[in-house]
């Protein structure tokens, strides 16, 4: 027990560093790292707490893409950092001051009168060696939760088409394909039939 | 011991970093997009304590779909950033007050 | 999984099919056909009503059927909510055609994410879990982002996106919160459940109150009200007319539906909390909405404020708790999402090509220049201010009627008294219209079809308050009032 | 001609005939002003017509609702299409049906700009106006009520004055301000009795508190339209600013609605506490009387002084209302009090006449000058001696002369005041004084000296189309001074039945 | 013709005339409208004395006929009616008579006027007003006629409504009418109150039970309800019958034509509130208080004004203080309950002042309406019969024996001297004096007017309006119809008095109309001493009046006849006095002062203050800027900043979440 205290504690410190450093770092490429950084710590104490398929999507999809995606768009643009951070330190003490706030008050309910304490739960006893979590969510996820699954689908699908709405743009001067074009080509459009006068033999 | 108090406390501290951090990056907005992650990963913590200690895997579902609308938040805010970026040719929040009164 | 279930979201479906088959087909237009997206969509939301007025599962009185695990609920609100989305839909596609075609936007994309979103109301109406309610709010949420970028080379278009986009993810974040807590004080994401967990073990636990009151910002600010109103005057303003005509009606109609359900079916038992909270934020919203529209001169952002306003009283309406107020709160949101087509398919109108018509001083004279669509707007304006028999004036009064019953009389006075002093800015609207010179004579024309939706929405205003005893009736049986 | 089946909707025929008229001369369109003009001459004259049985099948025996129309509206909230009227109605019917072809003839010439939209809104303000005078149902009359004011709204603001934005949004909120806590109080009132039917209602028990409180919400309704100090400073600006028409009716009706809210809803509904807080109402009446008074002597726009002479006289209105509970508490009977009722009733029709008159005076020389102040004016007798004839006339029944309509009112309720309280007549009658003074200082300066300007000079005398309107008027004012039995006749009943009601309490 | 009709007839007919007079003035023309409304008033007249002639064989009883009912509000009938009794047969007779007299008078009088058709349509509209208000049967017309005189008063007075003189003057005749009008309608509020019927008949007959009710007036006063009903019933009858100190009005009248100063400012209206007195003397004779404060506002007024027309040079307004004074001699009598000898005196008086006026006029018209005095002078010999005339009227108002005024003022005066109201010895004093100054400023009008040297120039060629002592014809006599009203006018001047004293005031001819009680009966008293009419006259050699009137003729004649010096010198050495007759006390400047310029400015303050300022700039405007700035600064907060944004919504969750989770549990 004691070990998993341990690593609780270990991966919450780096979390919670993590976590600040995004907040404050001067380089958005930092930020993004720390981000990484925090995020990795999450799928570490989420494995302490038996999820283990989440934790592993969280590394692999989150920070394998849209990290990624993050980083992209951070070098892609073109910022010039130096005015970025300015006037920072003016506010700090207005952001800590609303952040203890908000601690204070979520931890106030959080910590009182052993809500939460395990009286009121007691620790599970792991899980058994034969248990999948990745098959529990599984089979919840495509009887129980059929329709948000689909809706998950339909989200992304409007992601898709939001990203290319809003960014994608015929540039003057590129060659691109055109579909609808394609599709619609007709036969006359493509082919040319050309009459000819047909060669007389010479001489005649 | 592990009690459901220590991961719901942590969710809370980065709930209100995150929180923090919106308020602080006033002139970044990748920074923001980056807190709200942080919120959303706050959420997700809670989620995954509450299902671990309810035995209940229905919270772990939730956030199976938190990362997938995340993903997709994440991709329709940064193409936004991608067409401010182009119309303004910055994303210093500080500089985005046109819309105003 | 049976047949049955799918038959009872055929709505929803046939939606989501249009919205892809309307992606694809486009695929395949030339630009002077693109026409035939319209006729689509149009095709689309009218046959969604139909297939909605349907309603097969109403039999031996049952009045609401689940399916898909719960996560889905048909029920006669519901259906009155989606009906009424699809009219509005029509207007705003019959509107938004013209603004697009005027301003060369015109693209398969605006009708594929308005369909999209519309989805994502039905969904978010339809809703019976946390999961789906946070799913549809999102799909709604993500092609709105999308639809107020849409104007690509559009500084405030983008500005007011991003802005949207923060704040929506953070009042997302914060409502995920809530969710989490009530999760965990329940053990459930499914609301009848919910509600049965709360009922087991009392109302008076503090983790439930804490879920709460996320709950309540997630709301609030999907109705806009203060203090987490802030993105509407921008987004208003900022985004194209044709995406607001959209935000500003439909997906309160979700709004309204998931406070319902959430507040009501969910977490009923704690009535007693949200109801005080409610009341906060509705005096705060009429308050500070009617202030602020005073000083506006840009008729987009000063119909924010008036938003802002109008959600407050449709917070009044739902913090009585009672069936009368939910009837009274719904049908306020109703008339409102008819009310703010009608207004902003007037600043659509007025657009010359290619110049919006954003300024209160566009409206100038407009009597002069064509009195027919003047006397519409009046009307508009003239409901908004609750004037009666504009239909403005019957929401208002069901509004009051359940507040007062409710015995908050204060709150009923303070509402009617900023209600008067927002009269002050309809009015203006009006003095611009009729007591002005016009500033340009040149003359309104519009197509037929934006003409005839016009009309209709006119009559609506007109004929739903007069004759607005089956509106109302339909409202209150939704609750069993 | 007229039989019992029409009788049966004659009330919906007298609202909807001017409202749906409307629209036909909506449609006549603003290049056709003729067309538009004679449809509306026509839409109101048989409106007025067609309202003569309201007056000679009127059934002066009882205080039940006659010509009754009940239809359910809104069932689900109880709310009805519910339409009567007894003896305080009808006569104010009469009133406006009368002013409604007035108007349309009055606004003939000077009105130039949309004359369709003009002449459309006069009709539409007729059909509400008669409408809020026979609704029985609670939110119908509220309905009515408050849609008034859009007509009105506009035509300030489209055909006004100058100032006319000004006047007319502020016209516009001090009403919608004092009725909204009407609303508030109907809406209580439902809650309480489970429907809108204000006949029910007067039967209804209340708590004192409940009554108070209903009392002040009516109170800032009618207060305000009538108007009463000191919520009365929207009429100067708004009549001032409003062509002649809107004047007249502004003045000839609109004002009557407010005296006739507080006999349709204060006293009868909260007799507790009108009779508690009467000293209020009585007090304010008496400010109105005096005060108003004064400040009319000192106006220098002949509009605006007979704004100020409107509040003053409706002074009289409430007076002669509230007066019977002082009655009642000083001498424990009514005696005396239907005559304080009646007398106001009087005193709103015959100020409707004189009021409209005079703002058609005005608008007769505002025609020709286009100024309203006084000292544009004097002499003007020498080149109109016809116009100067009906407007001493007009100007003389204002004061109160015996013989026009004007004295009645003010006799009946001088004469029931002083029932109730020396004092109450004492103020009242400075009305004798104060109302001559204004009134003929006008006449002073305007319709006699010499002529002092070129404008003058040139004025034309009224035209056969004047004429006819300030001559009907004349006659109307004379025949209700000389000979006001019919009109009380068509009271009594209703007045008995009134203070019946209003002396048991109500508390439970 | 039933006895109804006819008496509906006689208001009726002057009214058609005024109306036919008045509103078709164009279609009936000049002839055409003198035609008519003299053959109304003539009519009216007939009938009037031939209900007269039937009452005086005693064929008629008195009458009491409902004409119509005006209105039954709360049980109480209010009608229109006629009380015909001898009072209101002698009234009508007069008024008729007068009336008729100036109809034909003016066909001369005003011959040049652009508004001919008008004047008669006025002065006929004034017969069917003032028949209205004698013939009533009850308080409500009474006010009815009462005002309606005052209206076509105003009217007459403003005939000429470019002079601006003259509406000045109108506004403030029908304004201090309303004063005392005022008053009038709490008197009748009073009556109603008291009796719950306004019909006299009713009002009288339960009199007697009014005597010990009391009005009790908020503010801890009990007052006697008679007395208060008959001081405000007074208080009406000050305003019309122009009582100090609401006289102000009458000397300003005259600046109306002359008939109507004759008409209305002599003979009748004015004497309105005598005649109202007189009728209601059921109700003054139980309460000795108000006749008492009746009596000395009579002695003041007849006094005062008296002295007020020795130094007046408009010969009209000589004639109209004349008329205040007389007036105030026939409230005393009313005050000492002598309510028959008042209304001889009203009687008489009405010819002779009528026969003043006229003839006043007809100088005027030979003046080419110059009407100052200090510029006439031997007129004597130009116009002999106005003359003549002119010396019937003055000697019958200065009450030279046999002359119709001496019988009325002389039992005025008697009746005075036996009186024992409180008070009464002042009004002696008051009256005496009075005859001294009647016949001071008698006879000095007289003698300006019509002897001494001419002061006057006749020079041919001095234009439309030439100055002041200048004529451009020499004055010459007035025509016919001028001449034949003074002279049918002298002619009851003279006799009237000698003729009717006896049935008048002894021969019980108005017990039927008025009641005295026994206590108060002064005329019953005299009665025993009186022996015939002639006997009386001559009885008057021997009393103080006579020798005082002839007093007044002797210095009359000295100062302005024979030595004209001494006027200067008694001027110059009483300057303070004289300033104060000259300026009438100084009533006109300081009710202009602060009740005209007073009440004006108060309503500019409480207009631009008050109203304007405080309640729609202050709280109206006001609150609407309230609403403004704060609206102005909310909209502020919208920075236009995310993290503000951001932050408001954090602020927000922070608030909620502070109130419900710390506070809740």
């Amino acid at each position: 027990m004691i070990v998993q205290e341990l690593i609780f504690y270990a991966f919450s410190l780096v979390m919670v560093f993590a976590a600040i450093a995004v907040v404050t770092v001067r380089n958005p490429i930092y930020a993004v790292l720390f981000l990484v950084l925090a995020f990795f710590s999450a799928a570490g104490i989420w494995m302490l707490l038996e999820a283990e398929f989440l934790a592993i999507i969280l590394v692999v999809v989150y920070v394998g893409a849209v990290m990624v995606l993050f980083l992209f768009v951070v070098m892609m643009l073109d910022i010039n950092l130096v005015p970025l951070k300015e006037g920072f330190t003016r506010y700090l003490p207005v952001a800590v001051l609303v952040a203890v706030a908000m601690a204070v008050e979520l931890l106030m309910v959080l910590w009182s009168r052993g809500r939460f304490g395990a009286s009121m739960f007691p620790v599970p006893a792991p899980n058994s060696s034969d248990y999948s979590n990745t098959r529990e969510l599984g089979e919840l996820l495509y009887t129980n939760y059929l329709l948000p699954f689909e809706v998950a689908g339909v989200i992304l699908l409007v992601a898709i088409i939001a990203a290319v709405a809003l960014t994608l743009r015929t540039r003057p001067g590129i060659k691109t394909q055109d579909p609808a074009a394609q599709v619609r080509t007709r036969r006359d459009e493509s082919v040319r039939l050309v009459k000819m006068k047909s060669e007389k033999p010479r001489g005649t | 011991m592990l009690t459901l108090a220590h991961f719901l406390t942590l969710g809370a501290i980065l709930f209100s970093l995150s929180i923090a951090g919106i308020f602080i990056n006033r002139k970044n907005i990748i920074i923001l997009l980056m807190c709200i992650e942080l919120m959303l990963l706050a959420v997700n913590m809670n989620f995954v304590a509450f299902s671990r200690f309810l035995g209940n895997l229905d919270g772990q579902i939730f956030v199976f779909f938190i990362l997938t609308v995340a993903a997709a938040e994440a991709g329709i805010g940064l193409a936004i950033l991608v067409v401010l970026f182009r119309n303004r040719q910055t994303i210093n929040v500080a500089e985005l007050d046109d819309l105003k009164g | 999984m049976n047949g049955a279930q799918m038959l009872l979201a055929a709505p929803e479906f046939w939606v989501l099919v249009m919205a892809c088959v309307i992606m694809i087909v486009d695929l395949f237009l030339r630009e002077e056909r693109r026409g035939i997206i319209h006729m689509l969509a149009m095709l689309t939301v009218i046959f969604a009503a139909i297939i909605t007025l349907r309603a097969d599962y109403l039999v031996d009185g049952v009045q609401s059927v689940t399916a898909f695990k719960n996560s889905f609920i048909r029920d006669p609100m519901g259906d009155v909510l989606k009906v009424f989305s699809f009219v509005i839909m029509g207007l705003v596609f019959t509107y938004s055609k013209f603004y697009l075609r005027s301003f060369k936007l015109f693209r398969a994309d605006f009708y594929t994410l308005s369909l999209f979103a519309l989805l994502g109301v039905m969904l978010l109406i339809s809703a019976n879990s946390m999961l789906m309610i946070y799913l549809g709010l999102e799909l709604i949420s993500l092609s709105v982002y999308a639809l107020v970028a849409f104007d690509r080379d559009s500084g405030r278009g983008s500005e007011s996106a991003m802005k949207y986009f923060v704040l929506g993810s953070m009042a997302s974040g914060m409502l995920l919160y809530g969710m989490s807590m009530i999760y965990g004080a329940t053990g459930s994401l499914v609301l009848p459940d919910i509600a049965e967990a709360i009922h087991a073990q009392g109302s008076d636990d503090i983790l439930l109150v804490f879920g709460l009151v996320f709950v309540v910002v997630g709301i609030a600010f999907k109705f806009g009200v203060v203090p987490f109103h802030m993105w509407i005057p921008d987004v208003y303003e900022g985004a194209p007319p044709a995406t607001v005509l959209f935000i500003s009606s439909v997906p309160k109609l979700a709004a309204f539906a998931m406070a319902y359900r959430f507040l009501s079916s969910g977490l009923g038992d704690l009535h007693i909390h949200w109801q005080a909270m409610l009341a906060s934020l509705a005096v705060l919203s009429i308050v500070l909405g009617n202030l602020a529209a005073i000083m506006q001169t840009n008729i987009k952002r000063m119909l924010a404020y008036s938003t802002i306003s109008h959600m407050g009283f449709v917070m009044l309406g739902l913090l009585p708790g009672t069936s009368f107020g939910f009837g009274a709160s719904m049908y306020y949101v109703i008339v409102y999402g008819v009310m703010s087509v009608a207004s902003f398919g007037m600043v659509i109108l007025l657009s010359a090509r290619g110049v919006e018509a954003e300024h209160l001083n566009d409206f100038k004279g407009l009597n002069q220049r064509n009195p027919f669509y003047a006397a519409i707007m009046g009307l508009v304006m003239f409901s908004m201010a609750g004037v009666p028999p504009m239909v403005g004036f019957f929401a208002k009064l069901m509004v009051l009627k359940a507040v007062v019953e409710a015995g908050m009389m204060w709150l009923a006075i303070t509402a009617v008294v900023f209600a008067v002093i927002g009269a002050f800015y309809y009015l203006r609207v009006i003095k611009y219209m009729y007591f002005d010179e016009p500033e340009n004579e040149t003359t309104i024309t519009a197509p037929v079809d934006f003409g005839a939706a016009l009309t209709l929405n006119g009559i609506m205003i007109l004929g739903l308050g007069v004759f607005s005893s089956s509106l109302i009736a339909i409202c209150m049986t939704s609750f069993g009032a | 001609m007229m039989n019992g089946t029409m009788n049966g909707f004659l009330l919906s025929i007298l609202i909807w005939l001017p409202l749906l008229g409307s629209v036909a001369v909506m449609v006549a369109g603003a290049h056709r002003p003729t067309m538009a003009k004679g449809l509306a001459l026509l839409i109101s004259s048989a409106a007025f017509l067609l309202g003569l049985p309201l007056f000679f099948s009127f059934d002066t025996s009882t205080a039940a609702m006659q010509f009754v129309e009940l239809r359910p509206w809104i069932e689900t909230f109880n709310i009805q299409y519910y339409l009567g009227v007894d003896g305080f109605s009808a006569p104010l019917i009469l009133l406006t049906l009368f002013f409604g072809v007035l108007v349309v003839i009055a606004g003939w010439r000077s009105i130039q700009k949309n004359v369709n939209q003009y002449m459309a809104a006069f009709l539409v303000m007729e059909g509400l106006m008669i409408g809020v005078f026979c609704a029985l149902d609670g939110l119908l009359f509220y309905v009515f009520f408050e849609a008034m004011l859009i007509p009105m709204f506009l035509v300030i603001g489209i055909w006004g004055g100058p100032r006319r934005v000004y006047a007319t949004i502020k016209f516009f909120l001090y009403t919608f301000l004092g009725s909204v806590f009407m609303l508030i109080g109907l809406i209580y009132l439902y809650i309480q009795s489970g429907t809108w039917d204000i006949l029910a209602w007067h039967e209804m028990p209340l708590s004192f508190n409940a009554q108070k409180w209903l009392f002040l919400g009516f109170l800032a309704a009618f207060a305000v339209k009538i108007p009463m100090f000191p919520v009365h400073t929207w009429l100067p600006d708004a009549h001032v600013e409003a062509p002649t028409g809107g004047s007249v009716i502004l003045a000839a009706i609109m004002l009557k609605i407010g005296g006739y809210g507080f006999i349709r809803f204060s006293l009868p509904i909260t007799p507790d506490a009108s009779a508690a807080l009467d000293w209020l109402v009585i007090g304010l009446s008496l400010i109105a009387v005096v005060y108003i008074g004064f400040v009319a002597l000192a106006q220098q726009d002949m509009k605006k002084l007979i704004a100020y002479s409107s509040i003053s006289h409706m002074g009289f209105v409430t007076l002669g209302l509230f007066i019977a509970f002082a009655i009642y508490r000083n001498t424990g009977g009514v005696s005396g009090a239907a005559l304080g009722v009646e007398g106001a009733m009087v005193q709103m029709i015959s100020h409707g006449f004189i009021s409209g008159a005079l703002f058609l005076t005005v608008g007769v020389l505002y025609d020709r000058v286009h100024s309203r102040m006084i000292k544009d004016y004097g002499g003007v007798a020498n080149t109109m001696p016809w116009f100067a004839l009906f407007a001493v006339f007009f100007l003389m029944a204002n004061s109160g002369l015996p013989g026009t309509s004007g004295f009645v009112g003010e006799f009946m309720v001088i004469l029931s005041s002083f029932q109730a309280n020396f004092w109450f007549a004492f103020l009242a009658a400075l009305t004798l004084i104060l109302g001559a003074a204004y009134s003929l200082w006008l006449a002073k300066r305007v319709i006699f000296g010499a002529v002092t300007n070129r404008e003058v000079q040139n004025l034309q005398d009224i035209n056969s189309r004047e004429a006819l309107v300030l001559g009907t008027l004349a006659v109307a004012i004379l025949v209700v001074g000389l000979w006001p039995q019919p009109l009380v006749d068509m009271l009594q009943a209703s007045v008995d039945h009134l203070l019946q009601h209003i002396v048991q309490s109500k508390v439970i | 013709m039933s006895l109804q009709t006819t008496l509906l007839l006689i208001p009726l007919l002057p009214l058609g005339g005024a109306v036919l007079a008045g509103l078709f003035r164009n279609q009936v023309g000049r002839v055409g409208s003198h035609t008519v409304t003299i053959l109304g008033v003539g009519l009216s007249f007939a009938l009037s004395a031939w209900i007269l002639m039937q009452q005086i064989n005693g064929t008629l009883e008195t009458v009491n006929i409902s004409v119509y009912t005006w209105m039954i509000s709360d049980g109480i009938r209010f009608q229109v009616g006629f009380l015909i009794d001898h009072l209101t047969t002698l009234m009508m007779c007069v008024v008729t008579f007068v009336s008729l007299m100036v109809h034909i008078y003016t066909i001369g009088y005003m011959r040049d006027d652009p508004g001919y058709q008008r004047f008669f349509s006025y002065i006929a509209l004034f017969t069917f007003s003032m028949l209205m208000l004698v013939m009533s049967n009850n308080f409500m017309q009474l006010f009815f006629g009462w005002e309606a005189v005052g209206l076509v008063s105003y009217l007459l007075i403003g005939f000429w409504f470019n002079k601006e003189s003259a509406i000045k003057a109108n506004l403030k005749a029908f304004l201090v009418n309303r004063v005392g009008d005022f008053g009038f309608l709490l008197g009748i509020a009073a009556v109603l109150l008291t009796f719950d019927t306004l019909d006299y008949a009713e009002v009288f007959a339960q009199a007697g039970t009014a005597v010990d009710q009391t009005l009790s007036v908020p503010g801890g006063m009990e007052w006697n309800m008679l007395t208060f009903i008959c001081v405000c019933l007074f208080i009406g009858a000050m305003g019309k019958s122009a009582q100090a100190p609401l006289h102000v009005w009458l000397p300003d009248s005259m600046e109306g034509p002359t008939p109507i100063s004759a008409l209305i400012h002599a003979a009748t209206m004015v004497t309105a509130g005598i005649f109202m007195v007189a009728r209601m003397s059921p109700l003054f004779e139980l309460s000795d208080a108000a006749l008492s404060f009746v009596m000395l506002t009579g002695a003041v007024t007849a006094l005062s004004m008296g002295l007020i027309g020795i130094v007046q040079n408009d010969v009209k307004r000589v004639i109209a203080y004349s008329t205040l004074s007389q007036l105030g001699y026939m409230t005393v009598a009313l005050g000492v309950s002598a309510y028959s000898a008042a209304i001889f005196h009203l009687m008489t008086h009405a010819f002779f002042k009528a026969l003043l006026f006229l003839g006043a006029g007809s100088v005027i018209i030979a003046m080419h309406h110059e009407q100052d005095m200090r510029y006439m002078g031997g007129l004597r010999k130009y116009m002999p019969v106005t003359w003549l005339t002119a010396w019937v009227g003055t000697l019958a108002l200065v009450g030279f024996p046999f002359f119709a005024g001496f019988y009325s003022k002389d039992a005025i005066i008697e009746a005075v001297a036996d009186s024992h109201r409180w008070g009464s010895s002042v009004a002696y004093f008051a009256v005496v004096a009075g005859v001294l100054i009647t016949a001071i400023y008698s006879f000095r009008l007289l003698y300006l007017t019509f002897h001494g040297k001419e002061r006057f120039e006749v020079i041919h060629d001095s234009g439309d309006h030439p100055p002041s002592g200048q004529l451009a014809h020499a004055p010459k006599e007035s025509p016919l119809v001028v001449t034949i009203p003074l002279i049918l006018l002298a002619i009851p001047s003279v006799v009237i008095g000698w003729m009717t004293i006896e049935p008048v005031l002894f021969g019980g001819w108005l017990e039927d109309s008025i009641f005295v009680l026994d206590k108060n009966n002064v005329l019953a008293e005299l009665g025993e001493h009186f022996h015939g009419a002639t006997a009386m006259a001559l009885h008057s050699v021997n009393t103080l009046p006579f020798w005082l009137m002839i007093t007044g003729l002797a210095l009359a004649t000295l100062i302005y006849l024979i030595r004209p010096s001494i006027a200067d010198t008694v001027r110059n050495r009483v300057p303070f006095l004289y300033r104060l007759l000259d300026n009438k006390y100084y009533f006109d400047e300081f009710y202009q002062k602060f009740f005209a310029h007073g009440s004006v400015r108060l309503g500019r303050i409480l207009w631009h203050k008050a109203d304007a300022g405080f309640i729609d700039n202050g709280m109206v405007n006001g609150s609407a800027r309230v609403v403004e700035w704060v609206a102005a600064r909310v909209r502020r907060w919208q920075t236009g900043f995310l993290y503000d944004y951001a932050f408001a919504m954090i602020i927000g969750l922070i608030g909620i979440l502070a109130v419900w989770v710390m506070m809740a549990p």
